[in-house]
């Protein structure tokens, strides 16, 4: 057994399972038949990275990172590409995969409403797996170029899916998200060429062997850390953010904040702690804080005065990524941590944030596709009542924010425990203070719509009607549907039934809620993983 | 080699003047056949650095497709139902493209 | 930075003012400036990759070292740049009509399904484009099929060859006479192929020799050519549709699908509207090769689309 | 003042020209004109790279910058596709009153 399966020949089966679906879902002619492709390959995904999973904790903290590597065409490192996989890379394809499974089941839902048109699965599904296989294909990466492609994959298949929708705002969005997107990777690659020219490699192991703190490899680190920073959109840059992932269908949106912004957030990460380590100096790491403080303060802020449902979760998505970039001053005290590659308890901190917010994050948005695919809208002001109307969505929404508040026995409430330990292990207690107050203000933005959606149910009627009047773009089949919805407050299920809302929508959702509390309980599990590859 | 160095310099700056220029330019047309010209540039410089894959793939698909690419869509924001009304085109729904 | 699309040329209201554009063209020249001498002052590694491509050059099965790179030691770069291609492609890809479902969304009519290729019934086909066009495709294509063959030993190859397939394409629809639908299978199965070929042979050539992507050294030549062919179709397929999407979107988006050729009135803008290109390109005259040709026809290519707006 | 460093010195030139202009100019197209200027700017300083080994250029680059090239026109194709559906979605809604 131990023989026939080593984890660096299932490594291309996560690049190529994606990359086949893909080619299938193109040719294939029946909707249904994509459908089903798609779940089976989202599965055999997700069993293929259990596999992986065990395989890799098997083999212990102490292993070869050598062994964990998969040069493609058999040529080796300097020369041809190689696959390599570490703990906190392990824990990102993980996340891909299990996202990937329930936002694949709840695509073949969302995309199946009659009037939307069955156009949209024909470049849907495509795409939905070329955004995967770059995904996946980026977390696999050792090579600085390949990096480069993946990042053009994942941006590219980004910005197509934001454009599915085909509104003007959608295409305005994807059109600001490409420019943007482009220009960020164009920073990126100039910066290999830096790389590139200095060193004489592009494999990611040699690169971190050789690198030096010169003058080239601080621009080459400017760069990178410019250029990622646009896709992550960290504050200053984050303005392309909202509008991208609030005008995207909801699985994307879900997927955009949960994985995309999560992969160059990665690629910072491999470059300062680990690629070009040395030449990270003191000033940059705090620097990469206290932007993320801002971000957390001026995301929150923004998302409590917001007016429409999926920008509050994208405001909320920028104020969280604000958390991920305390990663790097923390890792900065814990000194003797530098130059181990991405191990130790921030990394495993921020790692577990990363899995948290992507699981309470992908349920939030898909609890906001759910409400917009039920009353037709997602403006907050008129959402008065919606918890006696769908109180699984809703339900769902209040676990997510749970977590992302940083509420017991949440995931949420464990990562932000663990980069309290860190802070004060650090003695950076301001880190505290702003960790604290992130998740005060993530409360106030949480309750404002859970208080309205639960609380002010008297008032539910009028703007109802209101709704019906205010826009007469609705068919005549969406307002006898709200008709439906007032004479029927019944559970979620039967309204379902009757909105044609397939109960798997929002159970889709609950699953990734409920994800949130188990991942909770089971914490010692991700910071295992983690802990691979860690010499200590 | 002084010679060498004297066509490179040429080269070198007439891809800047032209990067300028295409910006630069009031007229939107010219400012992507600027482009293309700039592309050719490259293609010569690309022969000059030694790089003829690089020379031919530039030349089809830097200058001759992304060309094509910009002068259909250049086309295509021209057409407007609102240009046909007024075609004066000085102010026509404030998307006067091709503004000279 | 990224406000808006806008379409605007001299709206002076949003412009940036002028200190805002010194302070940034500043900011941006002191940047180069540091990079440049950065640059100066940092002596080039001697890498060993190209003595490393030279020795295992025999072993890649071909001669050129840049289509070795790209289709031996680096081709799963290679795969996922076709993919990139996908990606574009089937984004821009022209809706469907699908079969019983009707989308209002979606013009009917206009586009003859089922077929790649077809003939214009009644097209305005400028004649001496169109000879020089009998004569000129076919030698595009066998200049296309010549650097396939020869890339593996001198420059050219697989991206280089597709590029001048969908330049023929290009210059094929531009007369008017020729259309392509990229909604049928075929075209999809064209898209497609060059990825579908890789896969195949990445995972043919691992029951082989145990490793994707590793040729068996006496295969290696014919292998890699098969890719390059398939590449090449598909490249150009590829090319092809984004210029056909681009060329022809108000087809798409117009309101009246079935408007085709009978607005007189549209085509009276064209005249006045082609007015400038003469005074525009007189400034380039020398640097364009294709471009004239590509602009002359504009006329006929155009009586195509303005008339689905038109109404 | 040999030919690799006069090249590495004009293609920074042209990715400060390029960058200067994204962030100036208005214009859609002119954006993207100003994008595809800095990847130009960037292949150049891979090539120019290329060029300085002794002998033979450097196919790895060069390879690399074929594959620049190709992405390129894939977001240059991608960009310019949505600038227009922008635009004709603008014509769209002028005559639906919508």
């Amino acid at each position: 057994m131990e023989i026939l399966l080593n984890v660096d020949m299932l490594l291309p089966l996560l690049v190529g399972m994606p990359l086949i679906a893909a080619i299938l879902t193109t040719l294939l002619k029946s909707h249904r038949l994509r459908a089903w492709v798609s779940v089976a390959v989202a599965l055999i995904q997700l069993i293929i990275v259990a596999v992986i999973l065990s395989l890799l904790s098997n083999s212990g903290p102490n292993l070869d990172t050598q062994h964990q590597r998969y040069s493609f065409g058999g040529w080796g490192a300097p020369l041809g590409i190689d696959l390599s996989i570490d703990g906190f890379s392990a824990l990102m394809l993980a996340l891909t995969a299990a996202l990937t499974l329930v936002l694949t089941v709840y695509s073949c839902y969302y995309f199946s409403e009659p009037h939307s048109g069955s156009d949209k699965t024909v470049r849907f599904w495509p795409l939905w797996w070329l955004l995967i296989m770059g995904i996946n294909g980026l977390f696999l990466s050792g090579d600085i170029f390949n990096i480069y492609v993946t990042l053009e994959i994942i941006g590219l298949a980004s910005v197509a899916l934001v454009a599915l929708d085909g509104s003007r705002a959608a295409l305005t969005a994807a059109l600001r998200y490409l420019l943007v997107g482009l220009l960020g990777s164009l920073c990126y690659l100039l910066a290999v060429a830096l790389l590139y020219r200095a060193y004489g490699t592009l494999d990611l192991v040699q690169l971190s062997a050789i690198a030096e703190p010169t003058a080239i490899t601080w621009a080459a680190l400017g760069l990178i850390t410019t250029g990622l920073l646009l896709k992550t959109a960290l504050v200053p840059l984050h303005f392309w953010l909202p509008l991208a992932h609030g005008s995207a269908p909801a699985p994307v949106s879900a997927i955009l904040s949960a994985l995309v912004v999560k992969t160059s957030f990665y690629l910072l990460a491999r470059f300062w702690l680990d690629a070009l380590a040395p030449a990270a100096t003191d000033y940059g790491l705090m620097m990469l804080g206290i932007l993320g403080a801002v971000a957390i303060f001026w995301g929150s802020i923004q998302a409590l005065r917001a007016k429409r449902l999926k920008f509050l979760v994208a405001y909320s998505t920028v104020a969280q990524l604000g958390y991920l970039f305390l990663l790097f001053p923390l890792v900065m005290s814990t000194g003797d941590t530098r130059n181990a590659g991405l191990t130790g308890p921030a990394v495993s901190a921020v790692a577990y944030f990363v899995v948290a917010h992507a699981c309470a994050k992908a349920a939030m948005f898909l609890a906001a596709g759910n409400i917009m695919r039920m009353v037709g809208h997602d403006e907050i002001d008129r959402l008065h009542g919606l918890g006696k109307d769908m109180p699984l969505s809703l339900f769902t929404f209040a676990i997510a924010g749970a977590s992302l508040i940083g509420l017991p026995p949440s995931a949420g409430f464990i990562s932000k425990w663990l980069l309290l330990n860190v802070a004060i292990d650090a003695a950076q207690w301001w880190w505290v203070i702003i960790i604290l107050g992130g998740g005060l203000m993530a409360a106030m933005y949480v309750f404002r719509i859970l208080n309205i959606a639960f609380i002010s149910v008297d008032e539910k009627a009028q703007p109802e009607r209101q709704l019906s009047a205010n826009e007469p773009q609705l068919s005549a089949n969406e307002l006898q549907l709200s008709a439906n919805e007032l004479q029927l407050p019944a559970n979620e299920i039967q309204q379902g039934a009757v909105n044609k809302l397939p109960m798997l929508m929002p159970l889709c959702a609950f699953v990734l809620a409920i994800l949130t509390i188990v991942l909770g309980f089971s914490a010692g599990l991700i910071l295992d993983l983690v802990a691979i590859g860690d010499d200590a | 080699m002084g010679f060498d160095l004297f066509l490179d310099s040429c080269i070198v700056i007439g891809i800047l003047t032209l990067a300028c220029l295409c910006l630069a330019t009031k007229n939107l047309f010219t400012a992507i056949i600027l482009f293309i010209s700039l592309g050719l540039f490259v293609t010569i410089a690309w022969v000059r650095l030694d790089a003829p894959d690089l020379a031919i793939a530039e030349a089809a698909i830097g200058a001759g497709l992304t060309g094509a690419l910009l002068l259909a869509t250049w086309r295509q924001l021209r057409i407007e139902p609102a240009d046909r009304d007024a075609d004066t085109g000085s102010k026509s729904g404030g998307h006067n493209v091709s503004n000279r | 930075m990224f406000q808006t699309a806008e379409f605007q040329e001299n709206n002076h209201a949003n412009e940036i003012p002028v200190v805002g554009r010194i302070l940034c063209a500043i900011a941006i020249g002191a940047l180069s400036l540091g990079l440049i001498v950065v640059l100066m002052f940092t002596d080039n590694s001697s890498s060993m990759l190209p003595s490393l491509v030279q020795d295992k050059l025999t072993q890649s099965g071909v001669d050129n070292p840049v289509t070795a790179v790209l289709l031996n030691f680096r081709s799963y770069d290679t795969l996922l740049e076709i993919g990139v291609l996908l990606i574009v492609a089937v984004a821009m890809l022209p809706g469907v009509p699908v079969g019983s479902v009707v989308n209002r969304d979606m013009p009917g009519g206009n586009r003859p399904s089922g077929r790649l290729v077809s003939i214009v019934p009644n097209a305005q086909v400028n004649p001496v484009l169109e000879a020089i066009l009998r004569w000129l495709v076919p030698m595009i294509i066998v200049m296309a099929g010549y650097m396939l063959w020869t890339g593996a030993s001198l420059p050219g190859g697989a991206f280089q060859s597709g590029a001048l397939l969908a330049g023929a394409g290009v210059l094929v629809q531009l007369s008017g006479r020729i259309q392509f639908c990229f909604t049928s299978t075929m075209a999809k199965l064209l898209l497609t192929i060059g990825l579908i070929t890789f896969v195949i042979v990445a995972v043919g050539v691992a029951a082989i020799t145990g490793v994707i992507l590793q040729y068996p050294v006496t295969l290696a030549s014919p292998l890699i050519l098969v890719i390059e062919g398939a590449a090449t179709l598909s490249i150009a397929a590829i090319l092809l549709l984004l210029y056909n999407s681009l060329a022809t979107q108000t087809f798409e988006m117009s309101p009246e699908p079935s408007a085709l050729n009978e607005e007189p009135s549209a085509l009276n803008e064209e005249p006045s509207a082609s007015n400038e290109e003469p005074s525009a390109s007189n400034e380039e005259p020398s640097a364009l090769d294709e471009e004239p040709s590509a602009l002359d026809e504009e006329p006929s290519a155009l009586d195509e689309e303005p008339s689905a707006l038109g109404k | 003042m040999t030919q690799d460093l006069l090249y590495t010195i004009a293609s920074i030139a042209l990715f400060g020209i390029g960058l200067f202009g994204l962030i100036v100019v208005r214009h859609i197209i002119r954006k993207i004109l100003a994008i595809n200027m800095m990847g130009v700017s960037v292949f150049m300083l891979l090539v120019a790279s290329a060029s300085n080994v002794d002998g033979a250029a450097d196919p790895v680059l060069h390879a690399m910058v074929l594959t620049g090239i190709v992405v390129a026109i894939a977001g240059t194709a991608l960009s310019l596709f949505l600038a227009s559906k922008i635009h004709s979605l603008g014509q769209a809604s002028d005559s639906d009153g919508r």
